[in-house]
C-alpha cells in the first residue's frame, strides 16, 4: 500500500501552468466585453473551472495523488452538487402547481 | 503493511511506523479538511446562485460598482502567489533551504498585496455607501434592494475568503521560521506541502469569486 | 486504590497523575475520558432544562415560568442536548477510545488535533453556557429566520458562535477517524475484517465532514445578519427565509444519523458479544451504514413539507425519505437474525441492547408516519415530532451509549460495576422513557403544538403522565452516575476480557497500556470469529 | 377521567383521508414492530446461554433473505409514499369555487378578512359544506395556521403568499393554533374556528354592518397608491392592464412564463424587478414597506376581481364572493 516517495514536478511545468493561468485571467476579463447574452456566464464559469483544474492538478499535485485523495475531491464536489440541485428542485418548481405556496 | 525496520527519523511521530505512512495520513487529512472548506463556501455559493437567479438585472447593476481592474489585479497576484507557493514546495522537496525562504517570502508578500488591495476596495465601498445596512445607498433605486443583497453576498464571501488569507499568512510565517531553522528537507517536508495545499485552495476560491462577483453581465 | 495487592502494571491511567498530564495529554484514551466528563456535564445541564420544561407542562396554565423563560428552556435544552451532548456522545468517548484499539493502532492519526478538538468543544460549550447564563436564547434549536435574525432579542449571536465553534470539533473528530481508519490499520486488518463499530463511525465521520460546514455557514450568516442587517434571509430586504431552512436541514437531517449511526455500531458489537456469534450479514450491516450516511443527504426537505417549499421538491424528498429507511430495516433484521442459534446471555449491556431495539423500532417506524406528506401536515410541529425524535435520539442512541459504556467500562477503567444496579437502572430508564414519551404521540396526533408554554386543559392528563415518566427517567439516569463513580474508585478489578468477547481491544490488559498493545497485533481472522475453536464448519 | 380525548375530532374532508393513511401506517408498523419483538423474544429464550463457555453456532448470511427483507419493506414504503403524496396533493389543490378568506399572521394574533369585508381576530367563521381557501401571509416572522380537527397546516411566510383549503363537515367550535414557533407568546397565538350551518353563516356574515368588500377597498387603494397612473384598464399606460391577468399565463421578458396566482401578484407588487412582463420596461417601483399585509390582500382581491370582469360591463359581484 505504501506509495513510492513524493512526485517532484519539474519547475518548467509550474511556469507553464502559471502562464496558462495568467492568459486565462486576461481572457476571462476580455470576454466580458463581448456580449453573448446568457452565455457570458457559462464562458466565465468554464474558464474558472479550467483554471481551478489546472491549480488542482499541477500545483496541488492531484495528478500524482493517490486515488483516495482524488475520490475525496470528487466527493466534496458531488455533495455541493446535491446541496445546489436539491435546493433548486424547490426554487425552480415553485409556482408550477399554480397554487400559492405550493 | 509497513516494513518493521522502518527508518527512524526525528520527525517520525511515535504512533506511526514509517514516514510514508505519516505523510499519507497528513495528505489525506488535509484533503478532507479542504473538502470541509469547500462545503463551507458551498453554502454561500448557493445563496449567490439563488439571488442571482432572482435578481439578474440588479446583479449586473451592482456588479458594475466593483472595479474590474483591481479584481483582475488581485487575481493575478493570487495566481502568482500560488506559483511561488508551488515553487516553495518544490524547493523543500529538493532540499533547497534558500529556495524555501525566498519563495515563502514572495508568497507572503503577494498575499499581503492581495489583502492590501482588498482593504482599499472595502474602504472604497464604505465611502460610496455600498456597505449593507441602514446606510446603504444605491444610485438606481429600482435595484437598491437587490443590490444590497449582492453586496451582502459580496462582503460575506470575500470577507470569509480574506479571513482564510490571513490564516494562510500566519501559517506561512510559521513555515518561514521552520525553513530558516532548516526543518524541512527532501525527506521531510510535509508541513510545507500541507500549507501549500491550503494556499492553493484559497486561490481556487478566488478564481471563482472573481468572475462571479466582478464580471457579471457584459461591460 | 490503596488495597491493590501487587503493584498495578503500568497503564494509561496510572502513568501520570498530574492535572497537566491530563490537560495536555495526546493519548486518545485520556482524551476520551476528558470528553466523557464534558459530555456528562452537558447532559446534566440539558436534563435540568428538560425537568424545567416538564414541570411547567404539569398544568395547562403557564404558572411556573414566564413565557420567555419557557422558550429559553426548550431552546437551551435542545442546543445543549444536540450539539454538546448527543452529537459528540458516542464518537468522542467510545469512538475516541476504541477506534484505534479496534484496528490495532497506537493512537489516532492526529493526536494533537484530537486534543484540540476537545478544547474547541469546550470553548464552544463555554460560549453557549455564557449565553445561557447571561439570559439565554429563545429561538428554538433550529434558529429559524427571520425570527432569529430580526425578532428575537436574546443572545442568538453568542449561542450561534458556540454552535459554530463546536462544529469544528465535530469536523476534526470525523477527519481524524477517517484518516486513522484508512492509514493506521494493523497488518491483516483488511476492510472486510473491520468491526462494524468502525464501519458505522466511518459513515458518521463522512457526514461530519461534509455536513457540518454547511450548518456552520448558515449559523454564521444568521449572526452576520443580526449584527449588520445584511438581507440574505430577510424577506423585507428581498431575501428568502426558506433558504435558511434548506441550509440548516442539509446538515441537520444527516446529523441525526451522526447521532444514531455510532449507536448502531455499538449495538452490532454488543449483539455479537452477547450472542457469541458473528453478526448475521456482516457486509449488509457494514454497507447499510454507508447507505444511511449518503442517502441521508438527500432527504432534508421532509422537515419542510408545509414551509412553502414547492410540492414537487416535497415529492422528491418524500420518496427519498422512504428509501433511507431501508438500510435501517436491514440492520434491525440482521441483528434479530444474529440472535438465531446464538448463545445469548443477559448481562446489563445486553439489556440495553434489547431496550435499544424496542425504542429504535418505535422511533424509526414513527419516522415513516412523518415521511408521508399528507400525514406529516397534521403532525408537523406537534408533540408527535417531539415523541418521534426523543424515541430515536434519547431512546435509541442513549440506550446504545449506555450499553456501550457498560460493555467497555471494564476496559476503560479496569474496574467492574455492580451488575444488579446496572440492570435496575436499565429497566428504570426503559420504563421511565416510555412513560415520558409515549403519551406525547397521542398528544401530538390530538394536535398539541410543540414549543407551547400553555396548552388547552384537555391535554393535561397526558402531560401529567409524561412529567411523571420524566421523573422516573431522571432517576434512571442518575443511578449509573453514582455506581460508575463508585466503580471508578472502588470497583473490583476487571480482567482483560470479562465478556469472553473477540476484538483487538479485549486482547490487551484492562486498562490498556500507553500505546494500547504490548506487542503489535496482527490480524488473521474476520471480526466476531466466535465459533472458530470448536468449528464444525 | 371521562373526557380525556385520545383521538382528535374529524371535522373536515381531509380528516378522514389523513386518518385513513394514519391507520394504514399504524397497522403496517405495528406488524413490523411485533414481528421483530416476537422474534427477538423467541430467540432470546430459545438460545439463552446454557453454560459459561458456550458459543453460538455460526450461521452464514443468506443473500436471499437479505434481499427479501430489503425489498418487501421498500415496496411497502413506496405504498406509503404514494398514499401520502396523494393525500397531500388533494390538500394542496383547492377547488375552483372555493370561498376565499385572507389570513394574516402577526405576533401574536391571527387576522382574517372575508372577501365581503368582515374582519375577525383569532376567530374564524366558516360555513359547513363549502370549500374554503385561506390565503396566508405574515407581517413579521414565520407562523403556521393549524386546525387539528381539519388536519390542515400551512406556514405563514413573510414576503410570500401561501394557502390551504378545507371543507368543514361538522358544525362546532375547533382549536386554531399557531404551529411555528414565533416568539414569546407563540402559545398564546391561538383561537377558534366556528363551523356554522350555511344559513346561520349567512346571518353572521350579514350581521354587523360590513365595511366595503375587499375588492372595493382594493380599488380605492389602487387609486390612492397611484397604481392607476400606470395601469390603465384599456392598456394605454406604461404598465400592462390588469384586467383579466389573474389566472392567465403571463409571458416574461427573457423567455419563460408564469401562471398568475396570488403569490405572483404579491411578488409583482413588492418585487417588480424579479419578473418583467414581456414587452414592458422594468419601471415599476417596489411597494415593499408601503403597503401593509392587509392592504396587500385588498389589492390582490381587487386585481383578482378584474379577472372575471367582462371587457365591457362591470359585474357587480366579484368572482371570489362566497357562493350563496
Ligand atoms: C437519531 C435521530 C433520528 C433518526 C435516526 C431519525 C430517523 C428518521 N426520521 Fe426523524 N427526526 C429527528 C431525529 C431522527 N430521525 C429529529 C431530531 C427530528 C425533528 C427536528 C426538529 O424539528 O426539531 C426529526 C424529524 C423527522 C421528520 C420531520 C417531521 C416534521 O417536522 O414534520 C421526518 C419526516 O419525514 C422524519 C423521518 C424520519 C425517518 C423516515 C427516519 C428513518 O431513518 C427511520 C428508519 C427506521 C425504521 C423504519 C425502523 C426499522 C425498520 C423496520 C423494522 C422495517 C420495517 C420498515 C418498513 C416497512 C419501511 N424525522
Ligand atoms: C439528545 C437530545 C435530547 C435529550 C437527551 C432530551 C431529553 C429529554 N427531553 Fe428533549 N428535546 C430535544 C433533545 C433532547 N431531549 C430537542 C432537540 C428538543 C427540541 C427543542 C426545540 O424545540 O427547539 C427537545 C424538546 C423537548 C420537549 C418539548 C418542549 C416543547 O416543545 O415545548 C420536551 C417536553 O417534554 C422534552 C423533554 C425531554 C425530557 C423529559 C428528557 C429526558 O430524557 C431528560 C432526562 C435527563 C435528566 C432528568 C437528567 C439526568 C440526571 C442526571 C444526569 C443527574 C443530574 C445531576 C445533577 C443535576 C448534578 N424535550
Ligand atoms: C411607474 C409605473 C407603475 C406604477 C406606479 C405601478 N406599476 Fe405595476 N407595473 C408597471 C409596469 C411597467 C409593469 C410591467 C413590467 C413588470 O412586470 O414589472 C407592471 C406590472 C405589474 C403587475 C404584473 C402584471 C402582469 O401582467 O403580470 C402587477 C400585478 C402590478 N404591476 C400591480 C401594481 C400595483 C398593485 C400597483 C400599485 C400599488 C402598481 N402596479 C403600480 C408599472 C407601474
Ligand atoms: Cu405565531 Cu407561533
Ligand atoms: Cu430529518
Amino acid at each position: 500500500m505504501v506509495e513510492h516517495t513524493q512526485h517532484v514536478a519539474p519547475v518548467r511545468l509550474y511556469v507553464v501552468v502559471f502562464l496558462a493561468l495568467l492568459v486565462l485571467t486576461f481572457l476571462t476579463v476580455g470576454v466580458t466585453y463581448v456580449d453573448m447574452g446568457e452565455y457570458n456566464l457559462f464562458v466565465a464559469l468554464g474558464i474558472a473551472i479550467f483554471k481551478a483544474s489546472l491549480v488542482i492538478l499541477y500545483f496541488m499535485h492531484a495528478r500524482w495523488s493517490p486515488r483516495l485523495v482524488q475520490i475525496v475531491m470528487l466527493t466534496s464536489l458531488l455533495f455541493i452538487g446535491i446541496l445546489a440541485s436539491f435546493s433548486f428542485a424547490d426554487y425552480l418548481t415553485r409556482g408550477l402547481l399554480g397554487v400559492p405556496g405550493r | 503493511m509497513h516494513s518493521p525496520d522502518a527508518i527512524s527519523h526525528a520527525r517520525l511521530q511515535h504512533h506511526f511506523d514509517t514516514l510514508e505512512q505519516q505523510q499519507q495520513a497528513s495528505t489525506l487529512g488535509m484533503w478532507l479538511f479542504l473538502a470541509t472548506e469547500l462545503l463551507f463556501f458551498g453554502g454561500m455559493f448557493l445563496a449567490y446562485t439563488l439571488y442571482r437567479a432572482w435578481y439578474p438585472d440588479a446583479w449586473v447593476a451592482a456588479s458594475h460598482h466593483l472595479d474590474v481592474f483591481w479584481g483582475a489585479f488581485n487575481t493575478v497576484a493570487l495566481i502568482l502567489s500560488s506559483f511561488t507557493m508551488a515553487m516553495a514546495v518544490h524547493a523543500a522537496q529538493t532540499g533547497s533551504r534558500q529556495g524555501q525562504i525566498v519563495f515563502l517570502v514572495l508568497t507572503m508578500a503577494l498575499g499581503t498585496v492581495f489583502l492590501g488591495v482588498k482593504a482599499m476596495e472595502y474602504a472604497d465601498k464604505f465611502d460610496h455607501h455600498l456597505v449593507p445596512g441602514p446606510g446603504f445607498l444605491f444610485d438606481d433605486p429600482r435595484y437598491a434592494r437587490a443590490a444590497q443583497i449582492f453586496f451582502s453576498v459580496y462582503f460575506a464571501m470575500t470577507g470569509v475568503h480574506a479571513l482564510h488569507m490571513v490564516i494562510g499568512l500566519g501559517l506561512l510565517l510559521w513555515l518561514l521560521a521552520g525553513a530558516r531553522r532548516g526543518t524541512f528537507t527532501a525527506e521531510y517536508n510535509t508541513p510545507v506541502e500541507m500549507v501549500g495545499l491550503y494556499w492553493h485552495f484559497v486561490d481556487i476560491i478566488w478564481i471563482f469569486l472573481f468572475p462571479l462577483l466582478y464580471l457579471v453581465g457584459h461591460h | 486504590m490503596q488495597t491493590a495487592a501487587a503493584p498495578e502494571p503500568s497503564n494509561y491511567l496510572n502513568v501520570a497523575h498530574t492535572v497537566k498530564s491530563w490537560l495536555l495529554t495526546r493519548d486518545h484514551k485520556r482524551i476520551a475520558i476528558l470528553y466523557l466528563l464534558g459530555i456528562t456535564f452537558f447532559f446534566a445541564v440539558g436534563g435540568l432544562f428538560a425537568l424545567g420544561i416538564r414541570l411547567e407542562l404539569l398544568t395547562p396554565a403557564g404558572d411556573l415560568f414566564e413565557s420567555e423563560t419557557y422558550n429559553k428552556l426548550f431552546t437551551m435544552h435542545g442546543v445543549a442536548m444536540v450539539f454538546f451532548f448527543l452529537l459528540p456522545s458516542i464518537p468522542a468517548t467510545l469512538g475516541n477510545f476504541l477506534v484505534p484499539m479496534m484496528i490495532g493502532a497506537k493512537d489516532l492519526a492526529f493526536p494533537r488535533i484530537n486534543l484540540l478538538s476537545w478544547y474547541v468543544y469546550m470553548i464552544g460549550g463555554l460560549f453557549t453556557l455564557a449565553a445561557a447564563l447571561l439570559g439565554g436564547v429563545d429561538t428554538g434549536w433550529t434558529f429559524y429566520t427571520p425570527y432569529s435574525t430580526a425578532a428575537s432579542n436574546t443572545h442568538v449571536v453568542l449561542t450561534g458562535v458556540g454552535v459554530f465553534i463546536s462544529g469544528f470539533s465535530s469536523i476534526l473528530t470525523g477527519l481524524n477517524f477517517i484518516v486513522t481508519i484508512h492509514t493506521m490499520r494493523a497488518p491483516g486488518m483488511t476492510w472486510d475484517r473491520l468491526p462494524l463499530f468502525i464501519w458505522s463511525h466511518y459513515a458518521a465521520s463522512i457526514i461530519m465532514i461534509l455536513g457540518t460546514p454547511v450548518v456552520a455557514i448558515a449559523v454564521l450568516l444568521v449572526a452576520l445578519e443580526r449584527l449588520f442587517h445584511i438581507g440574505i434571509f430577510d424577506p423585507n430586504l428581498g431575501g428568502d427565509p426558506v433558504l435558511y431552512q434548506h441550509l440548516f436541514w442539509y446538515y441537520s437531517h444527516p446529523a441525526v444519523y451522526v447521532m444514531v449511526l455510532p449507536g448502531m455500531g455499538v449495538i452490532s458489537e454488543l449483539v455479537a458479544a452477547f450472542a457469541r456469534k458473528a453478526v448475521f450479514g456482516y457486509k449488509f450491516v457494514a454497507y447499510s451504514s454507508l447507505g444511511i450516511a449518503v442517502i441521508g443527504f438527500f432527504v432534508w426537505g421532509h422537515h419542510m413539507y408545509v414551509s412553502s417549499q414547492s410540492i414537487y421538491a416535497g415529492l422528491l424528498f418524500s420518496i427519498l425519505t422512504y428509501t433511507v429507511a431501508i438500510p435501517s430495516a436491514i440492520k434491525v433484521f440482521n441483528w434479530t437474525a444474529t440472535l438465531y442459534k446464538g448463545s445469548i446471555s443477559f448481562e446489563s449491556p445486553m439489556i440495553y441492547v434489547f431496550g435499544f431495539i424496542g425504542l429504535f423500532l418505535v422511533g424509526g417506524l414513527t419516522g415513516l408516519y412523518l415521511g408521508a406528506m399528507g400525514l406529516d401536515v397534521h403532525v408537523h410541529d406537534t408533540y408527535f415530532i417531539v415523541a418521534h425524535f426523543h424515541y430515536v435520539m434519547v431512546g435509541a442512541t442513549i440506550m446504545a451509549y449506555m450499553g456501550g459504556l457498560h460493555y467497555w467500562w471494564p476496559k476503560i477503567t479496569g474496574r467492574m460495576y455492580s451488575e444488579g444496579w446496572a440492570k435496575f437502572a436499565a429497566l428504570t430508564i426503559f420504563v421511565g422513557f416510555n412513560l415520558t414519551f409515549f403519551p406525547q404521540f397521542i398528544l401530538g396526533y390530538l394536535g398539541m403544538p410543540r414549543r407551547y408554554h400553555m396548552y388547552p386543559p384537555e391535554f393535561q392528563v397526558l402531560n401529567v403522565l409524561s412529567t411523571a415518566g420524566a421523573t422516573v427517567l431522571g432517576v434512571g439516569y442518575a443511578v449509573p452516575l453514582i455506581y460508575f463513580t463508585w466503580s471508578f474508585f472502588r470497583g473490583a478489578r476487571a480482567p482483560a476480557n470479562p465478556w469472553g468477547a473477540t476484538g483487538l481491544e479485549w486482547q490487551t490488559p484492562s486498562p490498556p497500556p500507553l500505546e494500547n498493545f504490548t506487542t503489535p497485533p496482527v490480524v488473521t481472522q474476520p471480526a466476531y470469529a466466535y465459533a472458530e475453536e470448536n468449528a464444525v464448519a | 377521567m371521562g373526557n380525556i380525548p385520545l383521538f382528535p375530532q374529524q371535522a373536515s374532508n381531509h380528516a378522514t383521508a389523513v386518518d385513513g393513511l394514519y391507520f394504514f401506517i399504524i397497522s403496517v408498523t405495528a406488524f413490523f414492530a411485533l414481528l421483530v419483538v416476537v422474534l427477538v423474544t423467541i430467540f432470546a429464550v430459545r438460545y439463552r446461554r446454557r453454560h459459561a463457555a458456550e458459543v453460538g453456532t455460526p450461521v452464514h448470511g443468506a443473500l436471499l433473505l437479505e434481499i427479501t427483507w430489503s425489498v418487501i419493506p421498500l415496496i411497502i414504503a413506496m405504498v406509503m409514499f404514494y398514499w401520502g403524496a396523494t393525500v397531500f396533493f388533494a390538500m394542496s389543490r383547492p377547488p375552483q369555487n372555493a370561498m376565499e378568506i385572507y389570513t394574516v399572521g402577526k405576533r401574536w394574533m391571527w387576522k382574517f378578512q372575508h372577501v365581503t369585508g368582515q374582519r375577525e381576530i383569532n376567530e374564524l367563521h366558516v360555513p359547513v359544506g363549502t370549500p374554503v381557501k385561506l390565503l396566508i401571509g405574515s407581517e413579521d416572522v414565520i407562523h403556521s395556521v393549524f386546525v387539528p380537527a381539519f388536519r390542515v397546516k400551512m406556514d405563514a411566510v413573510p414576503g410570500r403568499t401561501t394557502s390551504l383549503w378545507f371543507t368543514a363537515t361538522k358544525p362546532g367550535q375547533y382549536h386554531l393554533f399557531c404551529a411555528e414557533y414565533c416568539g414569546q407568546r407563540h402559545s398564546g397565538m391561538i383561537g377558534s374556528v366556528y363551523v356554522m350551518e350555511p344559513a346561520e353563516f349567512q346571518t353572521w356574515l350579514a350581521g354587523g354592518a360590513p365595511p366595503a368588500n375587499m375588492a372595493e377597498a382594493g380599488e380605492k387603494l389602487f387609486t390612492d397608491l397611484a397604481c392607476v397612473t400606470c395601469h390603465h384598464e384599456d392598456n394605454t399606460g406604461r404598465g400592462p392592464s390588469l384586467r383579466g391577468v389573474f389566472g392567465s399565463t403571463a409571458r416574461m421578458t427573457g423567455g419563460g412564463s408564469v401562471t398568475v396566482d396570488e403569490a405572483y401578484l404579491r411578488e409583482s407588487i413588492v418585487n417588480p424587478q424579479a419578473k418583467i412582463v414581456a414587452g414592458y420596461q422594468p419601471l415599476m417601483p417596489t411597494f415593499q414597506g408601503l403597503v401593509s399585509e392587509e392592504q396587500m390582500n385588498m389589492l390582490v382581491a381587487y386585481i383578482k376581481s378584474l379577472a372575471s370582469r367582462p371587457a365591457e360591463t362591470d359585474a357587480a359581484a366579484p368572482a371570489a364572493a362566497p357562493p350563496q
